[in-house]
């Protein structure tokens, strides 16, 4: 596999990437959304993978490796029983409407775009033009917390938003230290359970998963 | 060694407390962790005032004169914070707000917060800095919770929600830092190491370190609480248990504003320019007017105070940014200085709203005459803390305050507002608190005098001496600083 | 011989003077209304004799007056003759004229007042109190105006030492200045004011109402009251002396110049004659004004008064 | 023999082992009041002939002491304008001291006197520091120490939710202006040595600072504006009738008499000494806040019905006097005429010193009055001068001080005003120039109007019959108290009659700061006779005026004695009115409305009769109720707007806190875009 085939392939993942960041945004189910999100996962998992061959950086397999049982698995299980157990059926609700969080979305794409290119200039990586797509999805994924109204969902586009930190970690910089990239998994790990008992410290107290009960603590007017 | 022993000694506070749980004994070994981690930092500090600047464990840690005062006093604060939670916490459990799992749970996660930002301060590598910061705050979350009020969860939420965003935005400014230095120093950590890092930072590429630094400002400025990222402060201060207050308060926004500061060093040096510096003086001053605003229609004691921590970071980052050996000086002052201060106060703030069973500043009457410790305490601390002379706050303020008149005499218009501001807040709530004729449902307590009789005289000293070798470590931070 | 003991000899002169010429230019001046209002009058020395009867009176206190009440007319008499040894009447060479210069004699005069207006409070009458109140009104319009008056005066002259102010006055060649024009115009009205009389008091009034000064007199009888009422004659002839000296010095003896005191006698007694029928034509003309409208008479006092000193900056 | 600046210290020492001693027993109640405050006293003293003999050898001595910074070292200096300072903190210190002694005694038993005490001794001990500290950082410690101790003791009683709010409007004002002197310091000390060491706080380092004249002006507005905050001149003066009337008697005089000065030293400090030479306006500026204040301070004072209060709106007036005088000062010191510049600065430290006395005398009185009858209002008081034979004289020594009669000490200083307006020549500027006569006229109707305010007190308090209840309960005050009044009204006296040794002793002081002096024009006629510039231009002999009066007095009084002339006692007579009650006395409310007529365009008033009839109707009426409220305009559109504005704001900035996660989290993401656009 020549540099370039590597590079066309990690474009390609990154462009798909981008494609579920968006399905995350659009994705009114809450079943659907944990299944866009494994699947974001595991294309990251492959790009890592991909760049870690491509490269010579065997570290980065043990990322992909991470990645893949995080994100791919532990993650989306966690939040699937947490579904049952907790019986969240409901479709998801925005505070924006699909359309205008698309538009938004698409500048903040090319927004990433647009911030990224003098970088791109100075990189020599293979990987480097992948960065714009991270930083959307970074974007994307704070996005997506700003307009949902539920903390599961909060969740999801927060765990994607990390999704979009690792593939800026791989793609830009052929993985951090491992040091680091392990202890950033093991902080992840400690939030899945963190969140974890919070819905079910949120579910018994207040019935139910919205936000909107939790806007109680505020400045009177 | 000493910096093996600090680290190592609340890592194994934290287990046994666990293994521990609720006995009757836990509170004393949660004092003696951090009387331990208390006792070898001191040692830490003595080594590196004796030898300077040192690196440890290969250069996987870092220890000089910005770093090891941060330390010792961190360790201090949760010694003294440790003994104030054994009388505080056996209240709170003697009258049922928090059950037997709780308390087993309080104690472990309170060593491991301990642990994880003594890590943040003294490890070398700016990718462990981050993780710890994120240690640090997921080890508060569920400490924040701890009441299991719906007010109690909400915060907690949203203090996770937040600074977890915050803090992964700081990860992909430390991710754009590595981008830049992986060229320099190639691939493999040596290219986080801050030692490297600033040595070299004038061939790093200056456009993906300002790129960076918005990102680490935005991230760890979530932390430090700066308006307007720091709506989880108010709320995670107010909730949850004093003790984690005072800490949170004291301790964590410090090395939030530390991190910061090590990587402004880092993009100052590449980029050559003070523009880092004046989007912190911009978020100081922000923070400052915000906060201290807001202080004044506080009803709620301990939202207050965190209000004031607020405008408290708002100084010293608008000092830090503000820059020049006076400036920072005080800047570094301040953490400290702060941080003793805001302890102490929450110290009595915990003892005040138990005695009336309440945090609503309006029916706290009459500490002095209910206990005049606490009383009296609070008074103090709310003189020191807005600035009055002469307490130690007083002696950093007026070293940024003359030093802004000089290089940014615009901008001291808006500083004095808000000092103005935060100190007609402070009083007016705090006298009829302290004075006045108590409430007929106030009850006496116990309280825990030691630390708050500690943290006040220290924090007058502080004001009217200051030890040579706290002096040397500053002007040795200044240099660094620079 | 005589030049040694001069300043002694003058200086008792004068006391000697104005302990008489109070009383005579009540009389002068009581005389000229009586002929005006076509009455016949009791002769120049009426008020001398109304002083010499009440001091043999038998002396009635109220049952509550304190110290401050018995002491008050010895003090006002006595600060009252102490301004009667500073003022120059006839000479400009004299020796206590130094105590106290102008502001400090406004400020003498208002010490003798401000123990008449406690005394008038002091018995815990209704129109003791009442006089008290306008009294100290009036006066804490007067004296502003009568020190804004005489600094015009000071200013022209580079001094404020009486006995200077006169000499610098006679000495210098006569020049037309408005601001003593005006501080001339002021000082007569204030004068009016000061002394009590009509339109701003009058001081032989009885009806409660309308009282100023009497008010606060109300309660004293015998030798309290002649020395009140004595002081309060001398008071007239001070201050139209004052306004002669300041105004119109002409005639008044110089320093080292005793030759010219028979001059300066003569002098004297013809100003203070016409002054005596300036004041008859004046308190015949008008008559008492509202109370209120006091504070606008002196307003415009001072409004003069400032207008001389400001004119003195802007035109000289 | 010690020097001056060591027995300066060692009073400072002194009281700040009273204070902690004062803590450490506070079970001893009745003893620590004698102890302590007789210590006070003492080091008083000590204080007091440190600074006298400063000022008497015009000599200079400086200390660094090793503590404070490792780089900025507390910096001590005492000459003689600090040495004149001190003596005056010292001298009324002692008389109040020893009041104490009786004065606290009131409270044995109601409450803990130990707070008082400790922050007694901390306030003393901080005005002397302020007074001594050579440095920017020390001063400022000092200058909160002082604020921040009468803080606590302005609400040393601290049940009375009206005590408290008094205490916070202070010692808000009070931090501002501290920080405002911070600010200009700050100028000051970039200028003398920049910012990249701490050699600039040092006072003589900003003394040696060359700086532009815009940013000299700009540090001599912010310094004095602080240091006007302190000293309560108009607009800033709200907090001065709020907590002078809160504080206890003795904590007021001191207040009164000496804090309001070392507001006046700091202006002083930094606009002569540090500043080098003023500029022209400066002087016209002081000037022109000194007339407001004296004007419109005296016009409220009149207003008052509240001892106290009135006595504190009396400081504003007077601290505006002096102000006059320092103002008149500056110009002249900037035209180089440097004897005028000596003569207003000697009227303005004369005035100081008589202030100090008189104000600290009739607050004592005042805290007397209180004693004997639990009562500051005077419309429920009345004919003390039979039941407290003592305090009514020397109460009233203070009134005639106050109101500038000769031949007592306030009139002294006036005069030298006087002459220093009347000297004034020519200044550079039109308008200035006109500002001479009327600031003179402004003055002239100040002393007046204070005659007026002071006849008020002395008379409605005084004299009159009893208005209260208890009258019956009325006794004086003990002897302490007594001797601490007796010791300032004799100090009034002859301050009052010998100037000439005053002005010589005080002449040192503006030799030292503008570098001229009257002292030996002054006695150039003799001791007798008090002669500013020349015994042509003006003259004033107080010894004489005192033995006229005294000899005149006395002669009257022996004549009528020798002739045996009898006195009757009777019913007053009122013009034949019967059935007088002491309810138809004039009131102090009654007393002034004829200048509430006048000059009620200074004032809001709210003016209210109510008629409660028979029956409820008015028709019969039975009782007339009749409701009157003053209050300065200052307040109503200086201090409400501010606070509503900043009420207004702090909702608004609330908003911030909305509640909604979602909204944070869109604060965080915009934040992070503006920076990305911007940055």
């Amino acid at each position: 596999m020549s540099l370039s085939l590597a590079a066309q392939i990690n474009s390609v993942l990154a462009a798909l990437i981008l494609l579920t960041s968006f399905a995350l945004l659009v994705q009114r189910r809450v079943q659907g959304l944990l299944h866009i999100f494994a699947w974001q996962g595991l294309l990251l998992s492959i790009s890592t993978a991909v760049v870690g061959y491509s490269a010579g950086l065997h570290h980065l397999y043990i990322s992909a490796l991470l990645t893949l049982t995080l994100k791919v698995f532990a993650l989306p299980y966690i939040l699937y029983v947490l579904i049952h157990k907790l019986k969240i059926h409901k479709e998801v609700e925005e505070v924006v409407n699909i359309p205008t969080t698309m538009i938004i979305g698409i500048a903040l794409v090319i927004f990433s775009y647009d911030l990224t290119s003098p970088i791109r200039e100075l990189s020599t990586l293979v990987t480097r033009s992948t960065l714009a797509v991270a930083l959307s999805t970074v974007m994307l994924g704070l996005l997506m917390m700003i307009t949902r109204k539920k903390a599961l969902t909060q969740i999801v586009g927060f765990l994607s938003l990390e999704n979009g930190l690792f593939f800026a970690a791989t793609s830009a910089t052929y993985g951090m230290p491992l040091v680091v990239e392990l202890g950033v998994a093991l902080d992840i790990l400690i939030a899945a359970f963190i969140f974890g008992i919070f819905f079910f410290q949120i579910r018994t107290t207040f019935d139910s998963l919205d936000l909107k009960e939790m806007e109680k603590l505020k400045e009177d007017e | 060694m000493a910096l093996l022993v600090v680290l190592v000694t609340s890592l194994l506070a934290a287990a046994v407390l666990a293994f521990v749980g609720d006995r009757k004994y836990a509170h004393e070994i949660n004092i003696i962790g951090s009387g331990a981690t208390f006792a070898a930092s001191i040692f830490l500090a003595f080594e590196v005032y004796e030898s300077g600047p040192m690196l440890a464990g290969g250069d996987f840690f870092f220890v000089d004169a910005f770093n090891v005062y941060l330390a010792v006093l961190t360790a201090f604060v949760s010694t003294t914070t440790a003994i104030f939670s054994r009388k505080y916490m056996k209240f709170e459990r003697a009258h049922g707000r928090i059950g037997h799992k709780s308390m087993r749970f309080y104690h472990a996660m309170f060593q491991l917060f301990i642990f994880a930002m003594l890590l943040a301060l003294l490890t070398n590598n700016v990718g462990v800095l981050w993780i710890s910061m994120e240690l640090a705050t997921l080890s508060t979350v569920l400490l924040v919770s701890l009441y299991r009020t719906p007010a109690a969860i909400e915060a907690a939420w949203k203090y996770f929600i937040l600074c977890g965003v915050g803090i992964a935005l700081a990860l992909f400014g430390t991710v754009l830092l590595y981008f830049a230095a992986e060229k320099v120093f190639g691939e493999g950590t040596q290219g986080l190491l801050w030692t490297n890092l600033s040595q070299a930072s004038g061939q790093l590429e200056p456009t993906v370190l300002s790129l960076a630094f918005i990102f680490l400002m935005v991230g760890y400025g979530t932390k430090v609480g700066l308006v307007p990222l720091h709506n989880w402060l108010p709320d995670a201060h107010s909730e949850g248990p004093t003790p984690i207050s005072a800490v949170l308060s004291g301790l964590l926004l410090n090395v939030a504003l530390y991190a910061l500061v090590r990587c402004k060093v880092i993009v100052d040096g590449a980029t050559h320019s003070n523009k880092t510096g004046y989007i912190m003086m911009a978020f100081g001053l922000l923070s400052i007017i915000v906060a201290s605003f807001s202080l004044l229609r506080q009803k709620d004691i301990k939202r207050m105070f965190a209000y004031s921590s607020i405008e408290h970071m708002g100084i010293a980052t608008f000092a830090f940014g503000l820059g020049g050996p006076v400036a920072t000086f005080g800047a570094l002052l301040h953490m400290l200085v702060h941080s003793i201060t805001k302890s102490a106060i929450f110290f009595t703030v915990g003892h005040a709203s138990q005695m009336n069973s309440t945090q609503d500043m309006s029916s706290i009457r009459g500490l002095v005459k209910g206990n005049p410790l606490v009383g009296w305490g609070l008074m103090l601390g709310v003189v020191a803390i807005a600035g009055v002379p002469p307490f130690g706050v007083f002696t950093s303020e007026f070293l940024i305050l003359t030093a802004a008149m000089k290089n940014a005499p615009y901008l001291a218009p808006i500083f004095l507002l808000g000092i103005a501001v935060a100190f007609a807040a402070l009083f007016k709530r705090a006298m009829p608190m302290v004075f006045g004729d108590p409430g007929p449902s106030q009850r006496p307590l116990k309280a825990s005098h030691f630390p708050v009789i500690v943290h006040l005289v220290l924090i007058l000293v502080l004001g009217l001496y200051m030890p040579v070798f706290l002096n040397d470590w500053f002007h040795k931070a200044v240099e660094l600083l620079k | 011989m005589i030049r040694q003991y001069y300043p002694i000899l003058i200086e008792s002169l004068q006391v000697i003077l104005v302990l008489l010429g109070g009383p005579l230019l009540v009389g002068w001046v009581r005389m000229l209304k009586c002929w005006t209002q076509g009455r016949r009058s009791a002769g120049l020395l009426q008020p001398m004799r109304d002083v010499t009867k009440l001091f043999v009176k038998e002396t009635v206190l109220a049952e509550n007056a304190s110290w401050i009440f018995r002491s008050t007319p010895y003090i006002v008499f006595g600060a009252t003759l102490m301004a009667g040894a500073i003022i120059p009447v006839v000479s400009a060479d004299l020796p206590l004229a130094a105590t106290a210069d102008i502001i400090a004699l406004v400020a003498i005069f208002a010490l003798a007042r401000f123990f008449t207006a406690l005394a008038g409070l002091d018995t815990g009458t209704a129109f003791g109190g009442m006089g008290t109140s306008r009294e100290m009104m009036v006066s804490s319009l007067a004296e502003p105006a009568v020190l804004m008056s005489v600094f015009t005066v000071s200013l022209v002259s580079h001094s404020t030492s009486l006995s200077h102010m006169v000499h610098e006055l006679t000495t210098v060649s006569f020049v037309l200045r408005p601001s003593l024009a005006f501080a001339l115009l002021a000082f007569i009205l204030i004068a009016i004011a000061e002394t009590g009389r009509i339109p701003v008091d009058n001081p032989s009034t009885h009806l409660e109402l309308t009282m100023i000064h009497e008010a606060m007199l109300l309660e004293y009888s015998g030798r309290h009251l002649a020395l009140i009422e004595w002081a309060s004659m001398m008071k007239l002839f001070l201050f139209a002396s004052l306004g002669i000296a300041l105004f119109l010095p002409w005639g008044i003896a110089g320093i080292d110049d005793p030759g010219m005191l028979p001059v300066a006698l003569v002098a004297l007694a013809v100003k203070l004659a016409l002054t005596g029928v300036f004041i008859v034509l004046v308190e015949t003309g008008l008559s008492k004004m509202r109370i209120f409208r006091v504070a606008e008479f002196l307003g415009m006092a001072f409004l003069l008064a400032s207008l001389g000193m400001l004119s003195y900056f802007i035109l000289e | 023999m010690p020097s001056p600046f060591e027995l300066v210290s060692a009073s400072i020492i002194v009281f700040l082992c009273i204070s902690l001693v004062s803590a450490l027993f506070a079970n001893r109640q009745s003893i620590l009041v004698k102890l302590s405050s007789a210590l006070s006293a003492a080091a008083c003293l000590v204080a007091a002939s440190g600074g006298f003999l400063s000022v008497l050898a015009g000599s200079t001595e400086a200390m660094v002491l090793p503590i404070g910074l490792p780089d900025m070292p507390f910096y001590m200096r005492l000459d003689p304008l600090a040495g004149f300072f001190v003596s005056i903190v010292g001298l009324l210190g002692f008389f109040v001291s020893v009041y104490s002694i009786g004065y606290l005694k009131g409270f044995l038993g109601r409450r803990s006197v130990t707070p008082l005490l400790v922050f007694y001794n901390i306030f003393m001990a901080g005005m002397l520091l302020v007074l001594v500290s050579d440095d920017a950082y020390f001063f400022m410690i000092a200058w909160e120490l002082m604020a921040v101790s009468s803080f606590f003791l302005v609400f040393f009683e601290d049940e009375k939710v009206q005590n408290r709010r008094a205490a916070f409007i202070y010692i808000l004002i009070a931090h501002i202006g501290a920080v405002l002197i911070l600010l200009s310091f700050g100028i000051m000390a970039g200028f003398a040595a920049g910012f990249e060491s701490f050699n600039g706080y040092t006072f003589s380092a900003m003394r040696s600072a060359n700086m532009p004249a815009v940013w000299a002006s700009i540090a001599f507005l912010l310094a004095f504006a602080g240091f006007a905050a302190k000293a309560g001149v108009i607009p800033l003066h709200v907090w001065l009738p709020e907590a002078h009337p809160a504080a206890p008697s003795n904590v007021s005089a001191l207040m009164s008499g000496v804090m309001l000065k070392t507001a006046i030293y700091g202006i002083i400090r930094v606009g002569f000494d540090m500043m080098g030479t003023p500029q022209w306006w400066w002087g016209g500026l002081v000037l022109v806040l000194g007339l407001f204040s004296a004007v419109l301070g005296i016009l409220y004072a009149l207003m008052q019905s509240d001892i106290k209060k009135l006595l504190a709106y009396s400081s504003v007036e007077n601290i505006g006097i002096i102000l006059i005088a320092v103002g008149l000062s500056m110009m002249f010191a900037y035209l180089k005429l440097n004897t005028l510049a000596a003569l207003a600065m000697v009227a303005a430290f004369y005035h100081m010193l008589n202030h100090a006395v008189f104000k600290g005398l009739l607050f004592m009185g005042a805290g007397a009055i209180l004693h004997a009858t639990h009562e500051r209002s005077m419309e429920a008081l009345g004919g003390l001068i039979g039941k407290m034979k003592w305090t009514a004289p020397l109460f009233l020594a203070g009134c005639l001080s106050a109101s500038a009669l000769p031949p007592f000490n306030g009139f002294v200083s006036e005069w030298l005003i006087f002459q220093s307006f009347l000297l004034t020549p020519a200044l550079p500027g039109r308008l200035i120039n006109l500002l001479i006569p009327l600031g003179a006229a402004a003055l002239a109707l100040t002393a007046a109007l204070g005659a007026r305010g002071f006849v008020k007190v002395f008379g409605i308090t005084f004299l009159g019959k009893w208005r209260g209840r208890q009258g019956a309960l009325v006794t004086e005050v003990d002897w302490p108290m007594r001797a601490g009044m007796l010791m300032a009204a004799l100090s009034c006296l002859l301050l009052g009659i010998f100037p000439n040794l005053v002005i010589g002793w005080l002449d040192a002081v503006p030799a030292s700061v503008v570098g001229g002096g009257i002292g030996e024009t002054a006695k150039a006629s003799g001791w007798l006779w008090l002669t500013p510039v020349a015994a042509e231009r003006a003259s004033y002999s107080a010894p004489l005026v005192f033995f006229w009066m005294v000899l005149v007095v006395g002669a009257l009084y022996l004549i009528f004695r020798a002739r045996g002339g009898t006195v009757r006692r009777a019913p007053a007579w009122d013009c034949g009115f019967e059935k007088m009650t002491s309810r138809m006395q004039y009131t102090a409310t009654s007393m002034s409305m004829p200048t509430r007529r006048i000059f009620g365009f200074a004032f809001s008033i709210k003016e209210a009769v109510t008629v409660i009839g028979r029956g409820g109707s008015a028709i019969f009426p039975e009782k007339f109720l009749y409701r009157l409220k003053v209050r300065d305009h200052i307040w109503n559109f200086g201090y409400k707007p501010v606070s509503v504005a900043s009420f207004w704001l702090a909702r608004k900035v609330g908003r911030l806190q909305h509640g909604r996660i979602q909204i944070y989290l869109l604060y965080s993401f915009i934040t992070l875009v503006v920076l990305l656009v911007f940055a």
